[in-house]
């Protein structure tokens, strides 16, 4: 056995590679979306697809969003396995009659019949300084959308793993970006990638004792930057990467609740009606009486997302974390 | 060479040197709806076409009629009649091969049943037992589609997918006037014209959407002149006429399945119903528009063609419009019982695997049934069939 | 003083009312949308508006969601109150980018200068036996959505009250009409309509001691019903109607739970991503030590709307709603 | 007689009997980009307004060129450059009159800037202090628009609205040629040409969209055929020819003006510069394309046509010159200055009154900030001014 270098790769690089060995794997998969061809899209995810397997499997399509994801339809109708990247989130939602009426609904409305393995790329949330409409955090209009999967790394490895695992799923998939992890990196193997659990399962990424941070995407390393600081408060953190929004992993969730008897729900999208609502409720229904205080959740405020010179206001910082974490009334311990 | 290679790759340039990418002139439409009935090109169809053409027209009409009726029998939660546009829904049936794809709208369940979909399953919808009631892939019909113009961008991808894997498949997407006005239309369009897909989409224009009449839905010359925008031709046709929506339709799937790419047909006809059963027409038309359509009815304007030319005689007829009795008799029968229903189906298709939190739900809704089974067996009741009780 | 008849109305008509006395009271109201002119829209909401304010006021669309809501979005910029119909809920998606990314945000963007009072009415929910697309329950999207006021009646008196505070609003309002309560009745003076409170505040349907039904809509009805049966089981149940989604009223909700101690939300939205997900955490979060059980959950079932002969499965029933509040831990009561 | 009756009842008739409901053949654009200058027709164009044109062109260029220096600077987050569409830009804003409105995309700063927008409002976006940041109702500029061809509709809006109450307003609406391909572009147009809404649609078809080029946006002859498809003119004129934009767009703001509805101009134009300044076009396309459209910039057209007549001289071309560097400077140094936030802004303007929640999450950020205000003056940290950590 041949030992190979473990080196550091960006998450983009490993959402490059996941693309590319699962176009090598199935001629099925074809990669669509504006740019996403010669210039090999505008965070270059999809650099070097076009030239290695031609522009037919991965297109630059004329600019509607509607029009890629309903031909996508079509195509996955035929036996293919589209991969379709939406720009920017907030470009998404000229396809969202496609995604809710029929991407989400098929293998229902045909009672399996006709499947719709596609898989929908959209790079998402905030901190790169994006001007408005291209810093949203969507998942709360895909969490609500029966018949979705909705997946988001927060690794380099699981930006692989998951993906390679969306794109072979024979459900849709939302695949959730973290815009601004792009650039995250991380030892990696890319000849040997790591085996990624299916999804669907969450992932301890920081054991700990007295109260759970449960997060997604771009908020897991500033949750484990959260933790570590939180060590001087005498507070052992405890991070749960939810990896999968839909299906969601009540069982990791709420073991390491039941566990630490608190938690923290953190996220960057809006507060109100986002996924924190959905979870913490599921949480406090399952752990009710382990909990010493009510889930909170820290989370972007309730209003379209800032300029880029005011968003530093709006993500959810470690000190707004650890404020949190100071509000579940610790004295009840004594 | 890719099919994107085919098309060339276009370089902008400086506009003395400018030149039009396409020429736009055999792209614009007639000035008329092209016809053949009633015209000296008749003569030159096909005589084993007409009938068949007359039988499937006879029985479609007769099936709009039955399905009408189940629905004041409570047998259907609603029906869209395509009275008057059976030519349209019979032709786009007919000129498909067997390995091509049919995509019709909510109103095209005829154009289902005519390429074979069982009559009871293509009902399922508007019965209300399930969704789509029938395997797309056994006669290659796609879901009938609810929300207007979003199935045209499905027959482009299939279209476009069959085409880059080599496969002779045509697949003809069928809208009504009012779906012209969506997105979906104008993005389906361009990318079957851009990725040169073998598609061809025909417009059932029957002059209204719902209420809404068609000088409030365009100011176009003609839903035809559309195609040009999109560097397709488009084609105008007489929509009551079941020859030249067959001859205009082959015509174009023919230039489809040989690289040329697709085409926009607008068949002008009229819908002699309601918008549904649950429609009143009286309160934005009057009778005298209808009876000038009635006038000009597709399954009148054949049967004239085939007894002037001594194609069918009156037993003809009569054995055709028994045969349409007892699709419909057989139609009413098995409408008529209850259908079995699952309650557990509501959790079995969401995903290829319920997720965990359906198992959940699924449970859930188990003991509820077996609770009130239970339940009514205590007092004696009896359980009657599902759905029964709607 | 003459004393005028209370007359039973339906809730359709007590909205027809609403939109002619708006149109009525201010020239630059005007209705819009697919149908609603000469046939006064597929529920008859807009009957005779035509007529009597004349084409241009209220005006049958060319059949396109995000066209119409996209002219009514400039049609506000130069003044007017555009008042649009969007068909059935799932038809509202296409009009959805137009939503999301202009009506809600124009206010903000703007710093106020350019604000958008466009109220989109929405028919929604099931229970009438309609087909696929046309039974959506699409509220918790809009919850999502900062910027938009999302309000829903469950009374005769409050459909006309709270859309004629929608139509008033300066900002733009997401009228959610529960189908399935269009042909319900109630005596109601047209004459005198009530004073509706300003929109944001909830209503305590029916007071009650042992537990809190939270719920809007169409399922309001279905709550007070449940609430009638419940006596016979031995629990006296309060039922909050909350009306407005956004702004949302805490405080009402709030000081029943507190009084209650115990509380079910109901809705008939999906449960996972919905409404009620959001509900329960905020009471947690404001009532977690007055609370005997932890806040549950009665929903639609996760799944795509179903087909007609399967929606009563779905829909949350009385016994449901009955067996949820059975699950509230009563024997921590003794 | 309302807008809708104007336009008469259609009554669908049965095909023997149908007519076109326009005239398609004057809708149908040249064949060619219509042209002034390099032509006969230069010599009759108004000199006063050549000034004009070419003093704004001169401006416009320098403010694409201090604006992309800006990024480089880190004073602006992204530039959108319309070097090489000046023409365009600028005619756009001098064709319409005080009262009209102009719906830019997020290309089209210059034309904001052009009709009056203050240079360093038109950058608060793309600076990033706040979205849009000027007042659109104090030039009649709607709010630059990123999702694209989204603020079509709403020009038509706003022209219809205009058009009811009576008003002498017309509404003027760009878009790139990606945008076209948009659903928001069909169904504006289509409501345009329905309701006759007093607007105009000017596509600059420069040629790619970022890295697209035309030939995988349509396949159209050209961009203006699509004009025939709602039932408007649809006209193609030389985007690099600044004369001959300004001419087709005031004959299509007059005839909207008086009544004749909509238009759309297709300007075949070129995108010299990159997608902005954080795109790379080698990627893309070759230089010999981009110097065969140096070769035909808009503002050597226009200076050899004022040269040649003798509208301007030297000294004239210096005054211009130093006209738009002392532009330039005043814009570098405004913008070198930070401005100057408030983060409870956040929280002022969601709803004409913050909700409750709103208020709560308000007093949540300030009880931060005095928090770390209170403790950088603990450690003795002097507090930055907002952004300037940026
Ligand atoms: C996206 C969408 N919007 C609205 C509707 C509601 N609706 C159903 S049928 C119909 C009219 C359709 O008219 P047309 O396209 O001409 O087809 P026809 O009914 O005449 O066959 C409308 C508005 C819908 N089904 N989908
Ligand atoms: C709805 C939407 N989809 C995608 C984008 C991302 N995007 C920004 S500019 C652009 C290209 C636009 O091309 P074109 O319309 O030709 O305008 P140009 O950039 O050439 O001025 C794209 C795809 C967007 N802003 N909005
Ligand atoms: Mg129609
Ligand atoms: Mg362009």
């Amino acid at each position: 056995m041949t030992t190979v270098a473990v080196k550091p790769a960006t998450m983009a690089q490993a959402l490059t590679r996941a693309l590319r060995d699962a176009m090598t794997a199935d001629p099925a998969v074809h990669v669509m979306g504006e740019d996403v061809g010669t210039l090999g899209g505008v965070f270059r995810v999809t650099d070097g697809l076009a030239a290695e397997f031609g522009d037919d499997r991965c297109t630059d399509t004329p600019l509607a969003e509607a029009g890629i994801l309903g031909t996508a339809v079509g195509m996955a109708m035929y036996g293919l396995r589209p991969v379709v990247e939406m720009q920017f989130d907030a470009f998404a939602y000229p396809a969202f009659e496609q995604l809710v009426s029929h991407v989400a609904r098929m293998h229902n409305r045909t009672r399996g019949a006709m499947p719709l393995p596609v898989t929908v790329r959209v790079p998402y949330g905030g901190g790169i300084g994006g001007v408005e409409h291209h810093s949203d955090s969507s998942e709360a209009y895909y969490m609500a959308t029966p018949g979705l999967h909705v997946v988001t790394p927060a690794t380099v490895a699981d930006a692989y793993g998951l993906l390679r695992a969306s794109i072979a799923s024979d459900d849709p998939v939302v695949f959730l970006e973290p815009k601004r992890l792009y650039w995250s990196k991380d030892s990696w193997n890319p000849e040997e990638p790591q085996a990624v659990e299916p999804i669907g399962r969450a992932v301890v990424r920081r054991p700990g004792r007295t109260a759970t941070l449960i997060t997604y995407g771009p908020s897991v390393p500033v949750c484990l930057e959260a933790a570590e600081a939180a060590r001087a408060e005498g507070w052992d953190l405890e991070v749960v990467d939810l990896r999968s929004l839909v299906p969601f992993d009540d069982e990791t969730v709420a073991a390491s609740v039941r566990r630490t008897g608190r938690a923290v729900v953190v996220h960057e999208s809006g507060g109100f009606g986002g996924p924190g609502g959905e979870i913490a409720a599921r949480v406090t229904e399952r752990c009710f009486h382990h909990l010493e205080a009510p889930v909170l959740r820290v989370a972007g405020f309730d209003v379209p997302y800032p300029p880029p010179m005011l968003e530093r206001h709006h993500l959810p910082g470690v000190d707004r974390i650890l404020d949190a974490v100071g509000r579940l009334q610790w004295e009840a311990e004594s | 060479m890719t099919v994107m290679e085919q098309r060339g790759a276009y370089r902008p340039t400086p506009p003395p040197a400018w030149q039009p990418r396409t020429d736009p002139v055999p792209l614009l439409p007639d000035e008329r709806p092209y016809r053949v009935l009633g015209t000296e090109a008749a003569a030159e169809a096909d005589p084993a076409l007409l009938r068949r053409l007359y039988a499937e027209l006879v029985r479609g009409r007769r099936y709009n009629v039955q399905a009408t009726a189940l629905t004041k029998q409570g047998r259907l939660a609603v029906y869209p009649s395509s009275t008057g546009q059976e030519a349209c829904e019979v032709a786009a049936a007919l000129a498909l091969q067997e390995r091509d794809w049919l995509f019709p709208s909510y109103r095209d369940t005829l154009a289902a049943v005519a390429r074979g979909v069982d009559p009871v399953q293509a009902l399922t919808l508007l019965r209300g037992d399930w969704h789509t009631g029938y395997d797309p892939y056994e006669h290659r019909v796609a879901p009938l589609s609810t929300p207007l113009a979003t199935q045209l961008p499905h027959a482009v991808g299939l279209a476009h997918a069959a085409h880059l894997k080599g496969d002779d498949v045509v697949a003809l997407a069928l809208v009504g006037d009012g779906g012209t006005s969506e997105g979906d239309f104008h993005e389906a369009l361009n990318f079957a014209a851009v990725w040169q897909a073998p598609v061809v989409f025909l417009v059932q224009n029957n002059g209204f959407a719902i209420s809404v009449p068609l000088a409030k839905q365009t100011a176009a010359p003609s839903l035809a002149h559309k195609a040009v925008g999109y560097g397709m031709p488009g084609r105008l046709v007489d929509g009551n006429d079941a020859v030249a929506v067959h001859q205009v339709l082959a015509e174009a799937l023919a230039h489809a399945r040989t690289g040329g790419g697709p085409t926009l047909i607008e068949a002008v006809t009229y819908r002699i119903d309601a918008h549904t059963n649950a429609d009143d027409a009286t309160r934005y038309r009057g009778d005298s528009e209808v009876e000038a359509w009635r006038e000009h009815d597709p399954i009148a304007l054949l049967e004239g063609e085939l007894t002037a030319r001594g194609i069918v005689d009156e037993d003809g007829i009569r054995a055709v419009r028994e045969e349409a009795e007892a699709m419909a008799a057989d139609l009413r029968e098995r409408m008529n019982q209850d259908p079995v229903l699952d309650p557990m189906d509501l959790f079995a298709h969401v995903y290829a695997e319920p997720t965990p939190q359906l198992r959940e739900q699924r449970d859930q809704l188990r003991a509820e049934l077996d609770a009130e089974a239970q339940a009514d067996a205590d007092t004696g009741a009896a359980a009657g069939p599902e759905g029964a009780g709607r």
